[in-house]
């Protein structure tokens, strides 16, 4: 019993770890693949574990107050939670009834934590990046939270291991339901905070906004928290619309089917952050009101039809998975 | 909602240069900017008036970083007006090389900063990427990279090196290869059509009185331009159109002119004539001898008197007011640029009523180059 | 309205500046102090609409200041140099930032470089340098060697105890 | 005098050898373009020369650097705005001098406003000299830098700390007023 605790939580830790891990290589690849575009040489792939680790070794001689001091573990450790309701490569760690909901809210925890310590330290930019996160969420809920009611209508169940496996016996859903697919993409590049939509960390505006006042650990540890949202949000679209890179059922294959699906989910990851970090190279970034009023307009129709491709599809065609 | 105050600089990215503004910000929108300059200021027209008429060729390029070469032949214009000199006409001609170059690398680095103010990095990227060809054309020519102290009251320090003009040809026909990736990156942007056009806008009927000239005033509509106003060095010879607004050529009309998405525009076509004007040089550029036959240069007395030379930099008019006593060192030398009135009344008025957002591409699009304010 | 016809109408002097390399006529004629506003109005009303600069000499010899007003007209393509002498001991004069906004600037620039009084300008003061304690360090009589001398090269090094210098 | 001068060679534990490792290969400039050589910085960051291959990319925010650079003269007003940035960066922090003026004045030597020795306001850890520096020399001196770093020699915010007085004396002798 206790053995099979130790190797779950050793899992688990693993998991973890290895999310952060790749997160911090995406960062390094995005850098890489960024200046290979600005007809650059561009930093070792590797440069964001240096960065990283420098950070984490530099002195700190700021202090303002302990929710300051704070936030930025609340932040890490925010995104670790949500990092582990999500299964990667259908390895499912805390799992529940409507874990899809639950996870909706699970994910504003780290945002939250940064936005309290960028307060807390009463530097005005700071405190207008903050104002443009929060403005931002609100902009990339709403599509989202349809392309989530459409999922929840088509596959018939709130959980998110449920929908796994619905997808793999059925269908993906972004050969199911592309329409909504192509709307959680729009979210999803808003949610990752890439162009056009980098306006709460915009340099030119606001001094990199709420990151202001940040340095040496407390910023080492934001990486660490960027790194760990990178791999959940591009998980959260592979979960939703690539069956979470499940291709092996693992109830037939054991372990073999762990590592293989690990292997896909991966792929699966990077291709959606390469698609992200192509469009943050090409595009100048919006004004908060206009990634506003973009987001309510387009992504929001386009999720309102994939909800009413899914509502039909499942009522009146009944096509169920 | 309570205001809070905002400082944009001297430490900051999304300033171009050492300078400052103070804004007041209401949610936002600014209330209220001022600009606080004196970061870079060294003194210059004091420095001046200690050093001998020639001496001063070497310190006046650095008034101006980006674009140097206006202040060493408006400064050259100046003395040759004191000193009644007729110079050479092929010293002419490569002063125009010389000032066309200096004007499309400092457009390129404008654009380059301007996108990147909107957050496109790599169109920033590649422009400045690409003026290093300009760079090194101008270290063929002048041996400098920078500070090129090449036009000199008289003429020019030397003639062309062989093949110079070659490379320049070159060089030309792979920067207008270039402009087409700037266009579908920067200037067909669906973000820049919603971002740029009607921020940060000069109002038509006072921008003469403002002071604004250059591109920022042909954004409005006017099509004033020193090099056609008031001619100078090889111009009145040679074809050209002043790009302004509406008539944008082959880039659509967007916005009431007079702002950022215009001014841009502007900046983005007169490179072209720049190509064009460099083109028509290269054929057209005599024989003869490149300078006039100085005096003793440790006895060089200019008459007294005053004498006003401007010419069009990137930014603008560029201007020096020179004074002589008939002594071997300038009496006063007033220094006219650019973004005296840009950077500072300019951007102060327009500022109030814009999104913080903005602010940053505004003054970059006007093209507020700090150390000519307070030199 | 030519610049000519304009000195005529207010009975102004003029002579004619050399120009080499640009080609428009430049006009510079000396106006009285207080028939100055007068004389910029009447010029901008006729066209020369650009204020291009506000420059300040100081002969110290003859002990005066002296302020050009600089104006150009794009309709009549010519250069109008206004000059006033302010005695140099008492330098004062008014305002005239409600004719051109600009000029604000340019008398915010001589108050601190020159000395000069401008009447009506409430936002002269500090605005170039920073905490000066000379006399204004445009003028003729400063001397910058000296005093670059005494404030910074009289700023001892920092003595770390090893080896001196 | 101070009886324990500070040795040129810092001895260190084994783990000081890995964080100058780290940080020497991720030195992060803050932006801050305080004078006319900030004219070259734009090709050392671009395509032609890229310092990001080294690691080092511009900040926005002191909090954030490791790297000053203080491109050219530096006049009064600046330098209290570079004492300032420079005390907000976080430890180990670096600087570098770039061009002939914050050795000795360069051209502006006879200036009334420009301070003439940089070091004798902050610790300077290395001078690029020329007039400007080509790009060449810039990226040359980030990997002396790097060097310097690595043998435990770029030890100037040390040098801050322990003078601190010193330097503060002579801040004082330029500005009037500190708190603004």
């Amino acid at each position: 019993m206790i053995v099979d605790w130790l190797i779950q939580a050793g899992l688990v830790a693993l998991y973890l770890f290895l999310a952060v891990v790749i997160g911090l290589l995406f960062m390094g690849i995005a850098r890489k693949v960024t200046a290979r575009v600005q007809n650059r040489v561009g930093p070792p792939v590797y440069q964001n574990f240096l960065d990283v680790g420098k950070l984490l070794a530099k002195k700190t001689n700021i202090k303002h107050n302990w929710i300051f001091d704070f936030a930025p573990l609340f932040a890490l450790a925010g995104v670790l939670l949500a990092l582990a309701y999500l299964p990667m490569g259908g390895y499912k760690m805390l799992s529940g009834e409507g874990d899809l909901i639950l996870l909706l809210y699970i994910m504003a925890i780290p945002a939250l934590g940064f936005a309290l310590g960028a307060g807390a330290s009463a530097n005005p930019n700071a405190g207008v990046g903050v104002m443009r996160a929060l403005m931002l969420m609100l902009s990339y809920e709403m599509p989202f939270l349809l392309v989530l009611l459409a999922l929840m209508i088509f596959y018939n169940t709130a959980s998110l291991s449920t929908l796994l496996e619905k997808q793999m016996s059925f269908a993906w859903g972004i050969v199911a339901l592309p329409i909504s697919a192509l709307a959680a993409d729009l979210a999803l590049q808003g949610m990752m905070m890439e162009k056009p939509f980098d306006i709460p960390i915009a340099p030119h505006e606001i001094a990199s906004g709420p990151l202001v006042e940040f340095g040496g650990k407390y910023l080492g540890m934001l990486m660490l928290y960027s790194a760990g949202s990178i791999v959940l949000e591009t998980t959260l679209f592979v979960d939703l619309f690539l069956g979470g890179g499940v291709v092996l059922n693992p109830a037939h294959y054991g372990i073999i089917a762990y590592v293989v699906n690990y292997l896909v989910w991966f792929v699966f990851i990077f291709i959606v952050w390469m698609i992200a970090v192509l469009i943050n190279a090409v595009f100048p970034r919006f004004r908060i009101e206009q990634a506003f009023k973009f987001y309510w307009k387009w992504p929001t129709v386009i999720a309102i039809l994939g909800l009413i491709q899914a509502y039909i599809m499942s009522v009146f065609m009944g096509v169920v998975p | 909602m309570k205001e809070f105050e905002l400082f944009v600089g001297p430490q900051h990215p999304g300033i171009t240069g050492n300078f400052m503004y103070h804004l007041w910000v209401d949610g936002d929108t600014i209330v209220k900017a001022e600009a606080h300059p004196g970061y870079l200021h060294r003194g210059f027209e004091k420095l001046m008036e200690r050093r001998t008429w020639q001496m001063n060729v070497a310190l006046i390029p650095r008034i101006c970083v980006p674009e140097p070469d206006v202040n060493e032949a408006v400064y050259a214009m100046g003395v040759e007006s004191l000193m009644d000199w007729d110079i050479p006409e092929r010293a002419k001609y490569i002063r125009t090389i010389v000032l066309e170059m200096a004007r499309i690398s400092s457009h390129l680095l404008t654009i380059g900063g301007y996108a990147g103010a909107i957050g496109l990095y790599t169109v920033g990227q590649w422009t400045v990427g690409d003026r290093d060809y300009l760079l090194d054309l101008f270290e063929q020519l002048t041996g400098a990279r920078v500070y090129h102290i090449f036009i000199f009251p008289g003429g020019v320090r030397w003639d062309l090196p062989d093949g110079f003009l070659r490379k320049l040809e070159k060089v030309l026909n792979y920067l207008e290869g270039r402009l087409e990736f700037y266009d579908k990156l920067l200037f067909a942007n669906e973000v820049f059509f919603r971002r740029a056009p009607d921020v940060g806008v000069v109002p038509k009927d006072k921008a003469i009185e403002w002071g604004v000239t250059g591109p920022n005033l042909r954004a409005c509509g006017y099509d004033y331009d020193v090099r056609k106003v008031d001619p100078y060095a090889a111009y009145p010879d040679l074809d050209f159109e002043i790009p302004h607004y509406p008539k944008f050529g082959d880039f659509d009309v967007l916005g009431h002119g007079c702002d950022c998405y215009s001014r841009m525009i502007v900046r983005r076509l007169e490179i072209e004539q720049s190509i064009k004007i460099l083109r028509q040089v290269i054929k057209k550029i005599p024989e003869g001898p490149h300078t006039l036959k100085l005096p003793n240069p440790l006895a060089w007395k200019v008459p007294a008197g005053y004498a006003y030379a401007r010419v069009e930099s990137s930014k603008g008019e560029y201007g020096y007011f020179v004074v002589s006593d008939g002594g071997k060192m300038p009496y006063r030398v007033h220094v006219r640029g650019p973004s005296y009135t840009h950077g500072i009344n300019v951007t102060e008025t327009i500022a109030k009523g814009l999104n913080i957002a903005d602010f940053s591409q505004t003054i970059f699009s006007l093209d507020v180059c700090a150390p000519d304010i307070e030199r | 309205m030519k610049a000519e016809d304009i000195f005529k109408d207010l009975e102004l002097k003029f002579e004619n500046l050399k120009v080499k390399g640009n080609t428009l006529p430049r006009y510079k004629a000396e106006v009285q102090p207080d028939k100055l506003e007068e004389a910029i109005i009447k010029f901008k009303s006729n066209g020369f609409n650009h204020f291009v600069a506000l420059s300040c000499i100081d002969w110290i010899k003859d002990e005066k200041f002296e302020l050009v007003y600089h104006l150009f007209s794009y309709e009549e393509k010519e250069d109008v140099f206004l000059s006033i002498f302010l005695p140099r001991n008492e330098p004062k004069y008014k305002t005239l930032r409600h004719l051109f906004p600009q000029i604000e600037t340019y008398e915010r620039e001589i108050h601190e470089m020159f000395g000069v009084e401008f009447e009506g300008n409430d936002r002269l003061g500090e605005f170039i340098l920073e905490d000066w304690d000379n006399m204004p360090p445009m003028r003729k009589d400063f001397d910058t060697v000296k005093y670059g001398k005494e404030k910074y090269e009289s700023v001892p090094l920092i003595n770390e105890g090893g080896e001196k210098e | 005098m101070n009886e324990n001068p500070l040795p040129s060679v810092i001895p260190d534990k084994e783990w000081k050898k890995i964080q100058r490792m780290l940080s020497k290969r991720s030195l992060w400039m803050i932006h801050f373009c305080t004078g006319c050589g900030a004219m070259e910085m734009p090709p050392v960051m671009t395509s032609r020369y890229d310092m990001e291959r080294f690691g080092i990319i511009p900040m926005a925010t002191p909090r954030q650097a490791d790297l000053m650079l203080v491109t050219g003269y530096v006049a009064t007003k600046t330098l209290k705005r570079i004492v300032r940035v420079y005390e907000q960066m976080q430890d180990p922090k670096y600087v570098i001098a770039f061009g002939s003026c914050p050795i000795n004045g360069g051209i502006y030597w006879d200036s009334y406003n420009i301070i003439k020795r940089l070091d004798k306001y902050i610790p300077v850890d290395l001078y690029i000299a020329g007039c400007m520096p080509r790009p060449e020399a810039v990226m040359d001196a980030f990997l002396k830098l790097m060097k310097d770093i690595d043998e435990g020699k770029a030890n100037g915010w040390m040098r801050y700390r322990k003078y601190y007085d010193q330097y503060k004396r002579n801040q004082m002798r330029i500005f009037k007023r500190w708190d603004e």
